[in-house]
């Protein structure tokens, strides 16, 4: 059965950020000098095809965007200057909107003001219902201690409920890309055992990123890795040690002490980060979407709230740490709240995800054409004649 | 060994000559059994050359031209075709296998189809073994006679 | 007569000759036959030591007769001959044997093939023994030249001719002047007006007072010879009832630019051209955006455009050959279609794109960037028109393999453009006839030489320019049509030209009168004199083919330098 | 009738489009004059609309190709019920753009289209006497083939080349496609014929240092570098090179193999003799103190190593420019080993691998490591008992389609290519061949039938550009991307040929520079018109042939030269050539355009 052609499509996903994708005129370098591409998954120029092509589906059902790490060998050795690493970024972008049920994302990576205001408006929101809370509870001048004006217990809380509807929603994403990319595919069909072979590797990815550090060069994956590790720690410490975290006015080494590394591993990655964006230092971060920025500096804003309050508490002007913590929160909910299930932060969840899933698909491949096709490298046949 | 044939061709220069030429540039093989002769057109072709070849030792004679209609001369080949049959009668009430002599066109750029009429032809003569009158005595004007 | 002296070269032509023939064995059997003086073998005889050895040779060893075992007469002939001259030996006592092209190249078994080279070089000393002097005649040129065809080739050839100050007949067959090229608007890859630069030559055309324009005529009859041709130029039939009243013209040469025929899309069905109505050949498409109107049948305005390379071309059915131009023509159409209809989509069906010349690549690049959708198909498998159904938004749907992505896919359209290819016209055959020149089995006529002579052809004094001889782009035709011109403005500048020293002769002492040979004589060269009874050959107008040789009952026809003599000989020696 | 004239600023930036279009106001019948900026994106219903109410008659597109902009004016045109095929271009660069005072220019063209004339046919430049003489810059198959059409014709000819030799690089090929014929047989007695011919005066080893003068009346200054053997004298025994200790790679070779500092360049050159390469003369360099070997051994004493480089001033009335190409360096281009793997061969060193008179005597052969003695180190050197390669991947495109190098085709690469794999498969038994191609552009006559042909004798091709070549202890390794079966692959391999693009010969430029002929913005020689005349330049009098105007094949190169040869004849017979486009002034342009338009 034929697919149809959509010469439409490629209008629609150049606002995600892919510009050049006509101008490639298909002599697959790029594919060839991908460090992550081989069979069966051959990138990124057949990802180009396909868009070019606008065979939507196709496209949805693709996993090869996530398997690039964005090292920019492709564009930098484009002879025609199509950009398909760039191609590959708008196409995760792209993908995000296509998991996600609501069409929030949709509207955020079209436009940036769109995810400002919303931004912005979460960021009230919060600061509102929290002050309110605040007020009728407690005494805007101590920080911990019954009269706290801002409850660890409740707050704690409440981060738990916020993470629980995350996470929700980050589910339902996540199985809507499962679902297209493994469970619709007609073609291919994932044996059950091979979930389970495969799961094991799911963590390894999640904690190691060890593909991205298969690219040419190891600093920009270990700056990522510092960054999410950071966050990792961060997150449990919030999600389970929030009042020791909170509690003072002494500092609990064994807690705190984690707390700063992540602090400073946060704050590190996202300055590096965000001067590379802007020194465009390496061929994967010349071109920078609107939601990069908004992303990096949004967990900047959250990191350093933080570490102040923090701060401003331990030195014991509490009227000024409560504030901060306010500040603090009215950017951690929305950036949590926008970014987890409808932004770049999806990622966290898609690409460990997408790994699992291309095993899972290369089996099925490989079990549907048996040895007579060669996965990975192989050597050409004759030409037809 | 085998029996190896010799046998003469008259190519015509302006389209078999080039043809076979074409065989050549264009790395096509066949056997060594022929010999060629270039003339103008294979109207120029006599039966006293036919007989002079067959009698001086040739177990066979290949005329070829251009297609009819091509001729580079407009008609020479018409004579060819017309001359040919006789010639054959001639050589049958002289005791020679009239397969013996054949005529063939191929055009400038039918090198493949020279290739084809060669290998064929020297089958053939393979088949009909040496010319009997090989080396026999040549008298001129039997041949002009015909 | 003085004692013949032979001299016998066998070159290896680098590996060409050597790699099977024993190049050294043959230069030892030829030292050994009757008369041979000199025999000896070097890498390349045709380069300027080799030809030297011959000269030196010919003075040293007072050779006067000379063998050369090499490549294919055809080739270097003349050459040697030059060489002879050099010496001051009379050009014709010279034989070639082919042990290249039908020996060498032809043959693994070396052997075999070494005894056919010896074979090929004996015939060649026997026959260069009874070879004779012959002196070339010279005829006046006729300064005036007869040009077919009135394209842009045709144009191009007379004004050459004219504004160096020679008279030109340029013949049209149609009623104007212009050919194919009047039907085109812009061109690629520049998107230059092509009807300024036609404007441009048929101005300087008809201003020019050296040029009589025949239109609406053709070339009846070509009799003569070069310099001396005498064309009859009749009104054109178009394949009706021939006619030979017309008028007869003297010319010195020919250039032959009939041009090609557009290849007939209804010809191949799967592209449904004539069934479906919205499939229209690039022709058509031309004179819609020539008039500004790029509308469907129903007058609707296409959003959805597919443009199909190669049609007729690059294909096994139809013509194996590519045609050169669509390519380009196609981007040409593409960047068009979007600047007329900003709104529309184009597709490109392409195989390989040839986009090779000048500016063709960063051309190729614009329509990249101007977002047209390029799909690459594979020649032996052709894309599939039909219907769109009523829910989709277009007319028609394109199936086809598409390579660069592996997918069987349907893109819609509105309208699609096949790029029709070249093709001989149906009527080069009679062309070829009329003037004497060969054609190849796709009908395009056949140079003397692809690369040392691309103009020329065997006929001397007749050329040929433009797409009649291949697919050709308007520089190419117009650099064509040039060199055409520079040949007969050269022979011209000479004033006279050689006519070859071969041809017919009667022994009109022994003539019987019999008249056999006048009817023969396809060139009707020969004339019977009422007074004496004989018939007489005049050498100007023969072609030497023999007929007449052969045909004569009391043999006393000689061909010069293809006699019976020479020629049995030449039998005698590569059988004995 | 009312006229309405769009500029776009899309020509040269010496185009002042500001008066320009003051000037187009002020032409007869012109209504309106609109300058719509460098990039436009005309809408025809907008276009429509204004043509309708300004009842427009004529549009004028100035610009240089502003065939882009036409379609959408001809659709306003037929929209607004006015009759489309009045749309008329006046297309800056199609008209010489590049050369001198274009302002001028531009004025002139719009003024030719306002009249709805072509400016080729206004711009008629005056005719000047014309020297009978002519100048050929360089001796390839090009210069060659012009040079014996005007000498037949029995007009004197100067034929300059810079090398030893002449031939070019032709003279350097085995066969040529698609017939396979040897490049030797074609082109060896067309040299034969220029070194024989009475009206043609060979100047090898020369350079054309400066042109002065005018159209039909050129004053060249040659510079005849030293040979330091006497041409006339020298019988080309070799005792010379025998005895020279020095040894230098060989041009004629591409380095592929050693020549002597006293040389021929090939055994069939032409002229037929030896001469001295100073920079790599031992006695030339040491200022005559060492050395001096070959002219004590010459038997015919025809050496004079103390020769000077001499000039000389010819009179010519035409002057061609055949001046053909240089081969891309292909160690720019990081990822295909060039220069670092021994065995990545560049197309050029391929040809004469292959060469029956190369220094393998045609065999193709891997390199092999030598010990120099006389330089003490081990070499890779190409030896006619080296290993044949088993597997030889062929790599298209290389430097060539690439905005990162050369972003033009270069013409004759996939049609070598496919000759070198009919080469391979048929000199070594059982050997694979790889063709990597992007497109395969089989565009002329015989091609499309001969790149069948060498598939059908099993070479492969793969569809897509290789990006690596790789060695991993001691194999080679090549990587690409199969698209056609969609896979990535990577194979060893022995041998890999670059098929490198052409380049405009070096010092192009400069001789642009002194003939005042624009060039490309890539380099070469830009032609008068493209379509009318491929062969004419901006300068009367001055003409280009063969790839030195744009990456040509030899059929392609022949035609053009004789074209060529055809335009200087012409102005001979005539008596008169035309003066340069550029000096045809404004006014004389108008008043022609205005009795053209009459007519």
């Amino acid at each position: 059965m034929a697919i149809r052609v959509n010469p439409k499509l490629i209008e629609d996903i150049e606002q995600y950020g892919a510009e050049e994708v006509s101008n490639c005129y298909h002599c697959g370098n790029c594919s060839a000098v991908c460090p992550h591409s081989a069979d069966p998954f051959i990138f990124p120029r057949r990802s180009m095809r396909t868009l070019q092509m606008g065979l939507e589906s196709k496209l949805r059902s693709s996993l090869e965007p996530w398997l690039c790490y964005y090292c920019g060998q492709c564009s930098e050795q484009c002879p025609r200057e199509a950009e398909p690493g760039e191609t590959m970024m708008s196409l995760r972008r792209w993908l995000t909107s296509r998991y996600d049920f609501t069409a929030i994302s949709h509207l955020f990576y079209r436009s940036w003001k769109a995810e400002v205001v919303a931004i912005v408006a979460m960021a009230l929101l919060t600061g509102l219902g929290f002050a309110l809370y605040g007020f009728s509870s407690g005494d805007i001048n101590t920080y911990d201690g019954p009269t706290a004006f801002l409850q660890s217990p409740a707050v704690h809380v409440f981060d738990w409920t916020m993470a629980g509807v995350l996470t929700l929603l980050l589910l339902v994403n996540s199985a809507r890309m499962w679902w297209f990319t493994v469970g619709s595919r007609t073609d291919i069909r994932v044996p059950l055992l091979s979930y389970v072979k495969r799961a094991v590797s799911l963590p390894s990815h999640f904690f190691t990123q060890k593909r991205y550090a298969q690219c040419g060069e190891k600093g920009p994956w270990l700056v990522h890795l510092v960054l999410m590790l950071s966050y990792v720690m961060m997150f449990t410490l919030i999600m389970f040690f929030l009042h020791e975290v909170q509690a003072g006015p002494g500092i609990n080494w064994n807690v705190h002490a984690f707390g700063y590394i992540a602090s400073v591993g946060l704050i590190g990655a996202t300055v590096v980060m965000l001067r590379g964006r802007l020194k465009k230092s390496r061929p994967g971060n010349k071109h920078s979407h609107e939601t990069d920025w908004i992303f990096l500096v949004l967990l900047l804003y959250v990191a350093v709230t933080g570490v102040t309050q923090h701060v401003l508490h331990r030195t014991g002007f509490d009227l000024a740490a409560n504030i901060a913590y306010l500040a603090h929160m009215m950017g951690v909910v929305p950036m949590l709240v926008l970014e987890v299930p409808f932004g770049k932060w999806s990622h966290l969840a898609y690409r460990p995800l997408a790994m699992f899933f291309s095993e899972l698909v290369a089996d099925a491949l490989r079990e549907n054409a048996r040895v007579t096709t060669q996965v990975g490298i192989g050597s050409p046949q004759p030409a037809r004649v | 060994m085998s029996f190896e044939p010799k046998i003469v061709a008259f190519l015509c220069n302006w389209c078999s000559y080039t043809g076979a030429d074409l065989a050549g540039t264009s790395r096509m093989h066949y056997p060594p059994n022929v010999l060629s002769i270039r003339v103008n057109c294979s109207g120029r072709v006599s039966p006293l050359m036919v007989m002079s070849a067959l009698t001086k030792g040739a177990d066979a004679v290949l005329i070829c031209g251009c297609h009819i209609g091509d001729c580079h001369y407009v008609t020479g080949n018409w004579q060819t075709e017309k001359r040919v049959p006789l010639l054959k009668k001639g050589l049958e009430s002289l005791g020679i296998d009239p397969r013996r002599v054949r005529l063939e066109w191929v055009s400038a750029s039918e090198g493949a189809r020279f290739v084809e009429v060669v290998e064929d032809f020297i089958t053939e003569i393979k088949r009909l073994g040496p010319n009997p009158v090989k080396g026999a005595h040549h008298d001129r004007r039997t041949a002009c006679s015909l | 007569m003085e004692e013949l002296r032979i001299g016998v070269y066998v070159c290896n032509c680098g590996t060409n000759i050597a790699k099977v023939v024993d190049c050294d064995a043959v230069c030892e059997m030829a030292g050994k036959l009757p008369h041979v003086a000199v025999a000896r073998s070097y890498k390349y005889m045709c380069s300027t030591p080799g030809q030297e050895m011959i000269v030196q040779d010919i003075k040293e060893q007072n050779l006067n007769r000379v063998v050369v075992a090499a490549c294919s007469p055809r080739m270097h002939e003349r050459t040697f001959r030059k060489a002879l001259q050099t010496a001051g030996l009379n050009q014709y006592f010279f034989e070639m044997a082919n042990i290249r092209e039908q020996c060498s190249w032809v043959h693994d078994d070396a052997e075999g093939t070494t005894r056919k080279a010896e074979a090929l070089a004996r015939g060649a000393v026997y026959r260069v023994a009874c070879h004779e002097p012959l002196e070339k005649l010279s005829v006046d040129m006729c300064p005036s030249t007869l040009v077919i065809g009135g394209g842009i080739a045709g144009l191009t050839a007379a004004l050459e001719l004219a504004e160096a100050g020679h008279p030109v007949h340029l013949v049209e067959r149609t009623e104007r002047l212009g050919g194919n090229l009047a039907r085109v608007d812009l061109t690629a890859p520049y998107l230059d007006s092509a009807t300024d630069l036609l404007i441009d030559r048929i101005t300087r055309v008809r201003e020019s007072p050296a040029i009589k324009v025949h239109l609406s005529s053709e070339l009846k009859e070509l009799s003569g010879f070069v310099g001396n041709f005498e064309a009859l130029i009749g009104p054109a039939t178009n394949g009706g009832q021939p006619t030979t009243e017309g008028r007869r013209v003297g010319v010195g040469s020919v250039v032959v630019c009939t041009g090609y025929k557009e290849f007939d899309a209804s010809r191949i069905t799967h592209f449904g051209y004539g069934k479906l109505p919205n499939v229209v050949t690039s022709f058509e498409l031309e004179a819609m955006l020539k008039a500004g109107r790029i509308e469907m049948k129903d007058g609707r305005t296409p959003q959805y455009f597919a443009i199909v390379h190669c049609v007729g071309s690059r294909s096994r059915e139809f013509h194996g050959y590519c045609s050169r131009v669509c390519c380009m023509t196609a981007l040409k159409y593409a960047h068009e279609i979007k600047s007329s209809i900003p709104k529309a989509y184009v597709s490109d069906l392409y195989i390989d794109m040839h986009a090779f010349g000048k500016g063709h690549e960063e051309f190729y690049r614009q329509s990249s960037e101007a977002k047209t959708l390029f799909l690459m198909y594979d020649k032996n498998e052709h894309p599939v028109i039909k219907r769109a159904g009523p829910k989709d938004d277009c007319d028609m749907l394109i199936e086809v393999n598409e390579k660069l992505s592996g997918e069987v896919i349907e893109i819609p359209a509105d309208m699609v453009i096949l790029m029709v290819g070249m093709e001989a016209r149906p009527d080069s055959g009679q062309v070829a006839r009329l003037v004497n020149i060969s054609q190849d089995k796709e009908g395009w006529f056949i140079e003397s030489h692809p690369k040392l002579d691309p103009v020329a052809t065997t006929t001397e004094g007749v050329f040929i320019a433009g797409t009649c001889a291949a697919p050709k782009d308007i520089p190419d035709s117009v650099a064509q049509a040039r060199a055409a011109a520079a040949r007969i403005l050269a022979k011209i500048a000479r004033q006279k030209i050689e006519i070859d020293a071969v041809f017919a002769q009667v022994d009109e002492d022994h003539c019987s009168g019999c008249r056999v040979c006048n009817e023969l004589c396809p060139y009707s060269a020969i004339e019977f004199d009422e007074k004496t009874r004989h018939s007489r050959v005049n050498s100007a107008l023969c072609k030497a083919c023999g007929a007449c040789v052969a045909a004569c009952p009391s043999g006393v026809i000689k061909a010069r330098h293809f006699s019976d003599r020479q020629i049995l000989a030449q039998i005698e020696g590569i059988l004995s | 009738m009312k006229i309405g004239v769009f500029l776009c600023h899309s020509g040269p930036d010496s185009i002042n489009y500001e008066s320009v279009a003051n000037y187009a106001r002020n032409l007869p019948e012109v209504d309106l004059v609109r300058d719509i900026g460098p990039r436009p994106k005309p809408d025809p219903n907008l276009l429509a609309e204004e043509i309708r109410v300004r009842q427009l008659d004529r549009i004028v597109l100035g610009a240089s190709s502003p065939g882009r902009l036409k379609p959408a004016f001809t659709r306003a045109m037929a929209l607004a019920g006015r009759d489309p095929t009045e749309v008329r271009l006046a297309s800056f660069r199609e008209h010489g753009g590049g050369g001198a005072n274009l302002t001028e220019r531009a004025k002139a063209i719009v003024a030719c289209a306002s009249r709805g004339v072509p400016f080729s046919l206004a711009a008629v430049t005056e005719l000047m006497p014309v020297n009978h003489a002519t100048l050929i810059v360089g001796a390839g198959v090009g210069g060659i083939q012009a040079a014996l059409e005007i000498a037949d014709a029995g007009e004197k000819v100067y034929l300059v080349e810079r090398t030893g030799t002449i031939g070019g690089h032709m003279a350097m090929f085995d066969k040529t496609f698609p017939t396979l014929d040897c490049a030797a047989c074609i082109l060896t007695p067309k040299m034969v014929a220029v070194g024989q011919h009475e009206s043609i005066e060979l100047l090898t080893y020369s350079e054309v240092q400066q042109i002065t003068g005018e159209p039909g009346a050129y004053k060249a200054t040659i510079l005849k570098k030293a040979r330091r053997v006497d041409p006339k004298a020298c019988v080309s025994c070799g005792v010379c090179a025998e005895v020279c200790p020095t040894r230098v790679p060989s041009e004629f070779d591409c380095g592929i193999a050693e020549r002597r500092a006293v040389y021929m360049p090939f055994p069939q050159a032409v002229p037929n003799v030896f001469l001295v390469d100073e920079a790599s003369c031992t006695y030339v360099q040491s200022g005559g103190k060492k050395c001096g070997a070959c002219a004590k051994k010459c038997p015919k004493g025809c050496i004079n190593l103390d020769e000077a480089d001499g000039t000389i001033e010819v009179e010519v009335g035409n002057v061609i420019l055949a001046t053909g190409y240089d081969v891309l360096d292909a160690r720019r281009i990081e990822g295909y080993g060039c220069g670092k793997l021994p065995n990545v061969l560049t197309s050029l060193e391929f040809e004469r691998l292959t060469n029956a008179s190369g220094p393998t005597g045609g065999r193709i052969v891997m390199k092999t490591k030598q010990y120099n003695k006389r330089r003490k180190v081990d070499e890779w050197v190409l030896s006619a008992d080296g290993e044949p390669p088993r597997s030889v991947a062929i790599i298209h495109c290389v430097g060539s389609r690439d905005s990162r190098y050369n972003a033009y085709c270069s013409r004759v690469c996939c049609m070598y290519s496919l000759k070198f794999a009919h080469l391979v498969k048929e000199k070594i038994e059982g050997a694979e061949c790889y063709e990597f191609y992007i497109d395969m552009r089989a565009f002329g006559k015989g091609y499309e039938e001969f790149a069948e042909r060498i598939k059908s004798e099993g070479a492969f091709v793969v569809r897509g550009r290789t990006a690596t070549v790789t060695e991993r202890d001691g194999q080679m390794y090549v990587k690409g991307e199969d698209m056609l079966r969609d896979s990535v692959v990577e194979f060893p391999v022995d041998m890999v040929i670059l098929a490198i693009g052409l380049v405009p010969a070096t010092g192009t430029r400069e001789l642009a520079a002194m003939l005042r002929v624009p060039v490309e913005h890539d380099g070469w020689f830009q032609e008068l018109n493209y379509n009318g005349d491929p062969t004419e330049t901006e300068r009367g009098g001055v003409f280009v042939a063969g790839a030195c105007h744009a990456p040509k094949d030899i059929p392609d190169t022949v035609a053009q030269a004789s074209a060529v040869a055809a335009g200087v004849l012409k102005s001979i017979s005539r008596g008169k050539t035309v003066s340069s486009r550029a000096d045809v002034n404004l006014s004389s342009v108008e008043a022609r355009a205005k009795t053209l338009q009459v007519q």
